[in-house]
């Protein structure tokens, strides 16, 4: 892996890479750069296989992260390549022609965050909010409480109680005691 | 009465149908629905006895709570005891199990499988979700109480609320079908204009008939 | 009167003088020309009026005033006048086609073409051998030098080929007068004969006749004559084509009493595979000159064969086979070589342009027609008396190669008229420009071969004005032709009505039975046709052709009678299918496999043995004793126009392709004149039963043609392929109840006839108001049609009831006589494939229903109206039979027992309603009252208890919870029996169509690799004529 | 006589044998033209009786018993037909050739085989 | 007879068969169910569907055949059933069976077929049309099997009609088709499958395939009387299978055991088997029950 890594910074500048795990690694490029290293990684190191396709909001850098998630089924890796964008400017290439599945994720992420797909097939069909009307809700700067209370009816009577608190509380009186399930690392 | 003012009352008793394309008008019904009131207490009572004994309700499941309802089937829990049968087509079934949240997507689905069950139709709603939003009140595209945009005849609560818990919900609808208290459709039909309003208000792409014959 | 040696005389003298005339203007040079060509054409005519008239005695013309043999003498028998009236009136309509030409050309042309006329009569008449060389070579030197009437390369190239080739014949035939005189010391004809040769003698004629033979071009020493043919101007083509070749033919007539036995025999045999070679290459072949060239060649061999054959038969026969072949070919290849002067494309995919000018492509139609041996024309009758003789002397190989080449032959000029009338043409395609002088000859001869037709027909067979009548009905209402076609129609009505009642009284009522199918049914169909708007040319006549040609063929009275019918309804059907849109390929199929039917019934008919009684056929056939061969022959040939398996491809295409009005006549009666046939057979086949149960074969086909049609009937997206499908299925279920010869069997056969012709014709006529409404055919473009068409659903839905035999219908009637038929003869398997194919015929019929009245409605058809009337009316005229029958089973029921008790024990017992066979009983009316009971009291029910009843639209459905993207995506049609077909695996393949499409690929590849044999070299073909020499000889030797 | 017989059937055969295998026009045209003449010399062949003269009738041979003096006159007849006949061919060939040669600038018969099948 | 009479012995064996139809189909259920290790419904649970379906207050109706789809049906069943005579010498139960023979009543099984095939083919759902599909299909296969051995009693008894054909299965059990012609009745069982529709060949209803295929759109009433012909239905075709090969019945009694075990065959091959795939379906039929049906014609004519 690093020598693969090696021979993608011999041919651009990667901003940012990080190693997770033994098995997935992520970088950050350029917008500009995400064509020729997706190609590259997909035809020259056998990434064949796009997971997913994902965004992230940064609201406060004013930069949206859209993730390609690909896999190398060769040397078992997932590689993560980030890639940030403006968010004013949120607009990104179409990658429907390395693998025609992520025309879905585009579509995905165009209606829940906005985010812009020149090209993409059937980009602006609704995917899961039919007749949205407002700001796309994924973005951070969009209130979804204040729009829910506007818009669907609360039934009054409502109260929240923190789940572990109440039921310490009302059911299981002495709880110290109880054997906690412990997750294996 | 003149012939035209028949024509007026007809013309009133029609949907506008004004989420359709125009070409598309005359493919769905413009029958407005209207409430059948009940036959006379013996009869009515003989034909909720039967209701209450073969209850066919609908297979599909809306929401998480969906998955609750499968073991109902199984040889642990065994609904057909009850006389309890899953029906495949809306046009056959009786009983409305609204397993869940329901986000607006489904909220359209829910509404028009509603709408083409033949009365006298029962809803079943599990879950806290469709009482006041459960863990979903904060969200964008989820609604928060079912009974505004259908008659919910028995609430579950829990999330989810467990088989053993369902079935006590089956044998509460029982009941209450055996006292002729569920007139839950002729509810609908008699408030449909408030019940358009509320659903129109979310749904925002309305591209079927008023009423879902 | 004038002495015909004038003719020799005034001829030469005008030809030397032509260009002393010629000082005086081109004016009076063509004066002068065409009339001593007309005076030609005079003198002859009136010596074969005195001849054949005034039964004077044949002329004998001495020159230089002996007699023979000491001088030449020429005949004027009646052969001789008949050939020269013909070739002199072809050379002078010749002349006439070539007028334009003559104008301009040298007048070396005018007298070489006066040369040559000149030179024919005296080929023709001149008794002497060397007389016949030497008038021989003037043909021959005049032709070479005419084929550069236009100089091309290719006319001279061809020319040259025909030169070095005509005189390497010649050389041969003047070896061949030289030992003539050698070996009798005589050069006259009138004094050798054959008892003058010794054996070693027999060289001498042999090659005589080679050379003679040579110049009537057999296969395959004849490659010059098609290069001549293909590339020399028309007008002179048709000269070599018709008149050379018709004075040499008549050499060889003159020579043929000279020749031994078995030397006429094998040069009959070289003309039989010559004719069939000949039309085997012409498939393959796409220039039209060159192929009427084959075409040409064939007839010649046909020609020769027959001369060779016949040659020991009485005088009126040789005169009917050889007179008919002669005439036949000629005028037609005259008539057609001068069509390809005028239309001028060389291609035939090119002679779409036929089709804007009328009265050319019914020249042409004629010609064609005449051509390939259909009747009135004289080859049909030639080719019936000579078959005849053929199979009676059980020369079955020779038979088969004729008929084979025969269906070649009509194959290859079958797709040229096709081509003609249904071909792509160039929208920028110039109109064929009009000349008097060209299309004159073309109509008179194609006026005189009908003459020449009805001639035969009157004199020779004495046929009635009845048996006169379909053609009588083509040209009388080609004349009423500018009438609207509504009064047409309904003039056709009164024609048919007049015309059954004159047919009325019958003989036996099978007859009847038929007439009814026949003349009613076609009446009541003719309705539907009343629908046409515009004038529709053509349509009327042949409809009433086909519909007489159907009560012709039931009020037969011989063989021929009955032939000729047959081949009349297959003419006009024919033409009538070539109507449809996109008929080409259909109509052709048609016409292929009725053709090869027709032939076979024409072989068995021949072997038949001869009536013995002047009733109808259907009576009389019964008291005959017919081979086996003959039933083979004759229950295939029917099989094929019933479209039994195998032979059925051409159903489907000719049923679907045809005008959505002329579909019910072709499916609901056309095919029963295959029934009839059959019965026919089977009339005879009961009281003389063969020694070999053909029948048993027939009834398995049958039952297989009822499987595989309801299999491919299920498989179908158009509409009236479906229906096609059903009723090749329908006839098969007929097919095998009439094989089981039973009284049972063929009652049933019958009944499901007369159901059939109802049903069948309901159906496509609802499906023909569907058609004309909504523009398609393909059922998955239709669909939820019944609310906007109700009348023909109703239609629909009682046919389809009716066929599938669901009771309380008339259907069932037919199931439930079929089954206990072949119960009760012990057929067990057959009636299981039948139930099986009973089963599949639901398939196609629900498929056809559904498709086209239920499911979704398409936005396109929402605002459609119901069929015009004249379409509703006859479907509810047949609706009201189907009703009345199912009622009251007895109306049809009784007189078909009686009809049926004539041939056999009745085995069935009515007593009132109730019918009961030795298996079981059937209660028609009590079925009808009980279903009627059990459908009401539901109804009412639902009626009285369902109190609110919604009434919705097409989109309000269950659709998991979505709504209907469209129509088109909720209407399931488009094959709907995928799982079927997938469950049938390798059964589901077409292996008879590609069988078919098999065997004609095979025969042009056949015809593709013998006709490389003519390399275009000029001495390759000199080659083939000496090499073509030597094998004739060595077969004799041998 | 039989000597030339044997000579007509010969110059027969040798024509028929130029005639297939000349390529050139012009020598197929000479070959057609010994073959004629072969034929020509076996009709002449048949019809020679020995010692007898050639059947013209002039003073040389005394008429009243011409019929014993020459030879069948028929045969020569014929012969002196068909001499002209085959002269009038072998003329209309080569005005073919001529014709041929001035479209095509060729004379070897290979190159006129565009018409076939 | 007096034909009101005749009606009214026509009513007593219709309802008679209706309720026992019922009544197997409920027994069926319950038969399931314990298979299942379930308690199941009760018996009577079919008549309680049956009110509760007519008891809906609104029903639609997508068109003229659509409303008659259902008539037919029943009208269907009514009379396949009243063609066959139900108790051998019995005049109640002898019904209309002097109208016709075995092929009447073969051939009116189709008649409700049909109907409701067009009825619900004017449903305008997808699935009816697909299921119609199926089921017209497997029906042409199935029919395959059961018309040989058809025609293999037929011979046999030299008859179609039949009452003769159970009056010469008297006397002894070993008189039965069963017994004197086994291929017949093995291809026949097998073909009774297919026409009960249960598993392995419930392709037609396949409620996870094609959601109950064609009357996916029945409603109310209308779905009231298609239930209702399922119980007559399947009694009139066990009843025609027990004339044919189990030697009929000449009392009520005797006619419900032998129903009864007959139908238990398709229950119990039912309840064990998964569904076929159409292709798979009409393969089977056309093969070995067909083999074994022309074994039994061989069997009774040749030997």
């Amino acid at each position: 892996m690093e020598q693969i890594l090696n021979r993608i910074k011999d041919k651009i500048e990667i901003k940012i890479s990080t190693k997770k795990r033994d098995d997935l690694y992520f970088f950050t490029v350029e917008k500009e750069q995400i064509e020729f290293i997706l190609s590259y990684l997909k035809e020259q190191e056998n990434f064949t296989h796009l997971a997913f396709m994902q965004a992230v909001d940064y609201l406060e850098d004013g930069k949206f992260q859209l993730t390609y998630m690909l896999y190398n089924y060769k040397i078992h890796i997932n590689l993560g390549v980030n890639v940030l964008i403006d968010r004013k400017k949120a607009e990104m290439f179409s990658m429907h022609k390395l693998w025609p599945h992520i025309w879905q994720y585009q579509r995905e992420i165009h209606e829940l965050f906005g985010i812009n797909f020149p090209g993409s097939p059937r980009v602006n069909e609704s995917f899961v909010l039919e007749g949205w009307e407002e700001i796309p809700p994924m973005r951070r700067d969009f209130d979804t409480l204040e729009y829910s209370e506007k818009t669907f009816y609360q039934r009054p009577g409502r109260s929240t109680n923190d789940p572990k608190e109440y039921m310490k509380e009302k059911m299981y009186k002495n709880y110290a005691d109880t054997p906690t399930i412990r997750r294996e690392k | 009465m003149k012939k035209k003012d028949i024509n007026e009352i007809e013309k009133q008793m029609k949907l506008a149908n004004e989420g359709l394309p125009e070409k598309e008008r005359a493919l769905f019904s413009d029958a407005r629905p209207s409430s059948v009131a009940p036959l006379n207490k013996y009869l009515e009572g003989f034909l909720n006895w039967a209701r209450s004994r073969s209850m066919w309700m609908l297979a599909f499941g809306t929401g998480c709570g969906a998955t609750e309802l499968r073991p109902l089937m199984t040889s642990r829990f065994d609904m057909s005891r009850f006389g309890i049968a899953p029906r495949p087509t809306p046009r056959q079934a009786a009983i409305f199990v609204v397993g869940g949240y329901a986000s607006i997507k489904t909220i359209k689905r829910i509404v028009r499988s509603y709408e083409e069950m033949q009365g006298p139709k029962y809803v079943i709603a599990l879950g806290s979700c469709t009482i006041n939003g459960g863990m979903y009140y904060d969200s964008y595209y989820t609604i928060n109480r079912l009974d505004y945009y259908i008659p919910v005849d028995i609430y579950i609560a829990g999330c989810m609320p467990r088989p053993e818990a369902l079935i006590a919900g089956f044998n509460r609808l029982k009941e209450k079908i055996r006292a002729g208290e569920c007139e839950g459709m002729n509810k609908y039909t008699d408030n449909f204009d408030w019940y358009k309003k509320n659903q129109k208000q979310i749904i925002k792409d309305w591209n079927m008939p008023d009423y879902n014959w | 009167m004038v002495n015909p040696i004038f003719i020799l005389i005034l001829s030469l003298a005008a030809g030397f003088l032509l260009s002393i005339f010629e000082k005086g203007g081109r004016k009076l040079s063509l004066t002068v020309f065409y009339g001593v060509l007309s005076f030609n054409v005079f003198v002859i005519a009136e010596w074969f009026y005195r001849i054949v008239f005034l039964s004077e005695p044949a002329l004998i013309i001495n020159t230089a005033g002996f007699t023979a043999p000491l001088s030449i003498n020429l005949r004027l028998g009646l052969q001789e006048s008949f050939v020269l009236l013909f070739t002199n009136f072809t050379g002078l309509m010749a002349a006439i086609y070539l007028f334009r030409k003559f104008i301009k050309s040298h007048i070396s042309s005018l007298i070489l073409y006066l040369i040559l006329i000149m030179g024919i009569n005296g080929l023709v008449m001149t008794r002497d051998l060397f007389n016949m060389f030497v008038f021989m070579e003037i043909v021959s030197i005049s032709t070479y030098a005419l084929t550069i009437l236009t100089k091309t390369r290719d006319s001279l190239t061809a020319g040259f080929k025909y030169m070095i080739a005509g005189g390497t014949a010649s050389i041969f035939f003047l070896l061949g007068v030289v030992f003539v005189y050698y070996f009798t010391g005589n050069l006259n004809l009138d004094f050798i004969t054959q008892s003058d040769f010794s054996h070693f003698g027999l060289i001498s004629l042999f090659l005589l006749a080679m050379a003679v033979f040579i110049e009537l071009k057999p296969f395959p020493a004849n490659g010059w004559a098609l290069d001549v043919y293909q590339s020399v101007n028309s007008g002179i083509t048709s000269v070599i084509a018709v008149v050379n070749s018709a004075g040499i033919f008549f050499v060889f007539y003159k020579i043929s009493p000279l020749l031994p036995v078995h030397l006429l025999h094998i040069l009959g045999i070289a003309g039989v595979i010559t004719f069939f070679f000949s039309n085997l290459m012409g498939l393959k072949q796409t220039n039209a000159k060159r192929l009427l060239g084959y075409s040409s060649i064939g007839q010649i061999g046909l020609l020769v064969a027959s001369l060779s054959f016949t040659i020991h038969y009485q005088t009126s026969l040789i005169y009917l086979i050889v007179g008919g072949f002669f005439v036949n070919h000629l005028i037609a290849k005259a008539g057609l070589f001068w069509l390809t002067g005028i239309v001028e494309k060389e291609n035939l995919k090119d002679w779409g342009v036929l089709k804007n000018n009328k009265s050319l492509l019914i020249l042409f139609g004629v010609l064609l027609f005449a051509l390939s041996g259909l009747p009135p024309f004289p080859g049909f009758w030639a080719k019936w008396e000579f078959i005849k003789i053929l199979t009676q002397t059980k020369m079955f190989w020779v038979v088969g190669t004729i008929l084979l080449g025969s269906l070649f032959e009509i194959i290859f000029l079958f797709r040229w008229f096709t081509i003609a009338v249904k071909g792509d043409i160039d929208s920028n395609e110039k109109e064929i420009p009009f000349e008097f002088s060209k299309l004159f000859p073309i109509a008179l001869f194609s006026g005189i071969i009908l003459l020449i037709s009805v001639a035969i027909m009157k004199s020779y067979y004495d046929f009635t004005l009845i048996q006169l009548l379909p053609i009588i009905a083509v040209l009388g209402v080609y004349l009423l032709d500018f009438i609207p076609s509504k009064i047409k129609g309904f003039l056709s009505l009164i024609v048919v009505g007049i015309y059954g009642y004159y047919l009325y009284p019958f003989e036996s009522n099978l007859q009847l039975f038929f007439g009814i199918i026949f003349i009613v049914g076609s009446a009541i169909n003719i309705i539907g046709t009343l629908n046409r708007k515009n004038l529709s040319q053509g349509f009327y006549g042949f409809l009433l052709m086909m519909i007489f040609s159907f009560g012709n063929l039931i009020i037969a009275k011989t063989y021929l009678e009955f032939f000729l019918a047959w081949e009349f309804m297959t003419i006009s059907s024919f033409v009538l299918i070539l109507r449809g849109n996109k008929a080409q390929m259909a109509s052709l199929m048609y016409m292929i496999f009725s053709t090869a039917g027709a032939y076979l019934m024409m072989v068995g008919f021949s072997y038949a043995p001869a009536l013995n009684s002047n009733s109808v056929l259907i009576n009389s056939i019964a008291n005959v004793q017919l081979p086996v061969l003959s039933i083979i022959l004759l229950a295939i040939g029917f099989m094929i126009k019933s479209g039994s398996f195998g032979v059925h491809i051409w159903l489907p295409e000719a049923h679907a392709e045809a005008e959505s009005d002329v579909s019910p006549f072709i499916s609901a009666i056309l095919l029963k004149a295959g029934v009839f046939g059959l019965l026919m057979i089977g009339i005879s086949y009961i009281k003389n039963t063969p020694s070999f149960d053909v029948f048993y074969f027939v009834g398995w086909f049958g039952v297989i043609t009822a499987l595989v049609g309801a299999f491919l009937a299920s498989f179908q997206e158009d509409a009236k392929r479906l229906l096609a499908y059903s009723s090749m299925s329908q006839v098969g279920y007929i097919v095998a109840s009439i094989a089981i010869l039973s009284h049972l069997g063929w009652l049933s056969a019958m009944y499901l006839s007369f159901n059939h012709m109802m049903f069948k014709s309901a159906l496509f006529i609802a499906i023909a108001g569907v058609y004309y409404r909504t523009h398609t055919r393909t059922m998955y473009e239709m669909g939820g049609l019944i609310k906007k068409m109700p009348l023909s659903y109703i239609t629909v839905l009682i046919s389809i009831i009716a066929v599938s035999g669901v009771p309380p219908l008339s259907g069932f009637g037919a199931k439930w006589l079929i089954y206990s038929s072949f119960i009760e003869k012990g057929w067990y398997f057959q009636a299981g494939v039948l139930f099986f194919s009973s089963g599949v015929s639901f398939l196609y019929l629900y498929r056809l229903i559904h498709t086209i009245f239920l499911g979704q409605l398409k936005y396109e058809h929402q605002d459609i109206k119901e069929a015009p009337i004249w379409f509703i009316i006859p479907q509810y005229i047949f609706m009201a039979g189907i009703m009345a029958i199912s009622m009251n089973p007895n109306l049809i029921i009784q007189p078909l027992n009686s009809i049926v008790g004539h041939y056999f024990q009745s085995a069935i017992l009515i007593d009132g309603y109730n019918i009961t066979s030795s298996l079981g009983n059937w209660n028609g009316n009590l079925v009808m009252m009980v279903t009627m009971g059990v459908f009401i009291v539901p109804l009412l029910f639902l009626k009285l208890y369902n109190g609110k009843t919604q009434k919705v639209e097409q989109f309000n459905i269950v659709y998991a919870a979505e709504r209907p993207e469209s129509p088109q995506t909720t209407h399931i049609a488009h094959n709907m029996y995928a799982h079927y077909r997938k469950a049938l695996g390798g059964w589901g393949k077409p292996r008879i169509w590609n069988f078919w499409h098999e065997a004609t690929e095979w025969s042009h590849s056949f015809g593709d690799f013998f006709r490389h044999i003519y390399t275009g070299n000029g001495q390759t073909y000199i080659l083939h004529i000496i090499l073509y020499i030597v094998v004739i000889y060595i077969i004799l030797g041998v | 006589m039989i000597f030339a017989l044997i000579l007509g059937f010969a110059l027969l055969l040798i024509g028929i044998y130029g005639m297939l295998s000349q390529r050139n026009l012009i020598k197929i045209v000479i070959s057609f033209s010994i073959a004629d003449t072969g034929t020509h010399i076996i009709i002449v062949a048949i019809g020679y009786l020995r010692g007898r003269t050639a059947p013209i009738l002039d003073k040389a041979i005394d008429i009243a018993n011409a019929t014993h003096k020459v030879v069948d006159p028929i045969p020569s007849a014929l012969v002196l037909t068909a001499i002209v006949i085959g002269l009038a061919v072998t003329a209309l060939m080569l005005s073919f050739i001529i014709e041929l040669y001035k479209k095509k600038k060729s004379l070897s018969i290979d190159d006129y085989q565009e018409l076939k099948w | 007879m007096n034909i009101w009479i005749k009606i009214l012995y026509a009513i007593i064996s219709i309802s008679v068969a209706t309720i026992y139809g019922l009544i197997l189909g409920g027994f069926v259920r319950k038969i399931y169910a314990r298979a299942h290790g379930r308690f199941g419904p009760p018996i009577w649970q079919p008549f309680l569907d049956i009110i509760q379906t007519h008891g809906r207050r609104v029903a639609i109706s997508h068109g003229v055949m659509y409303y008659l789809g259902p008539v037919f049906r029943l009208g269907g069943g009514l009379g396949t059933y009243l063609f066959i005579p139900v108790i051998y010498g019995s005049v109640v139960f002898a019904n209309f069976s002097m109208a016709g023979d075995l092929l009447l009543v073969m051939y009116f099984i189709f008649f409700g077929q049909l109907g409701m095939a067009l009825g619900a083919g004017q449903g305008g759902h997808p699935y009816s049309p697909l299921g119609i599909a199926r089921g017209l299909a497997q029906m042409s296969a199935f029919e395959v099997p059961f018309s040989l051995a058809v025609i293999a009693v037929a011979i046999q008894y030299q008859s179609l009609n039949i009452t003769t054909i159970v009056a010469a299965q008297q006397g002894s059990i070993l008189n039965w088709t069963l017994f004197t012609n086994p291929f017949a009745v093995i291809a026949a069982m097998i073909s009774l499958l297919g026409m009960n529709m249960h598993s392995p060949f419930s392709i037609v209803l396949a409620p996870q395939e094609i959601p109950i295929g064609p009357p996916i759109e029945m409603n109310g009433s209308f779905l009231g009387i298609l239930q209702t012909n399922r119980g007559l239905f399947a009694a009139a075709k066990l009843v025609l299978f027990m004339n044919l090969f189990f030697g009929g019945a000449t009392n009520l009694l005797i006619m419900v055991i032998k129903t009864f075990f007959i139908y238990l065959v398709s229950v119990i091959v039912g309840a064990s088997f998964p569904r076929f795939r159409p292709e798979q379906s009409f393969r089977f039929f056309l093969k070995w029950p067909t083999i074994i049906g022309i074994i039994g014609i061989i069997f009774v004519a040749y030997f």
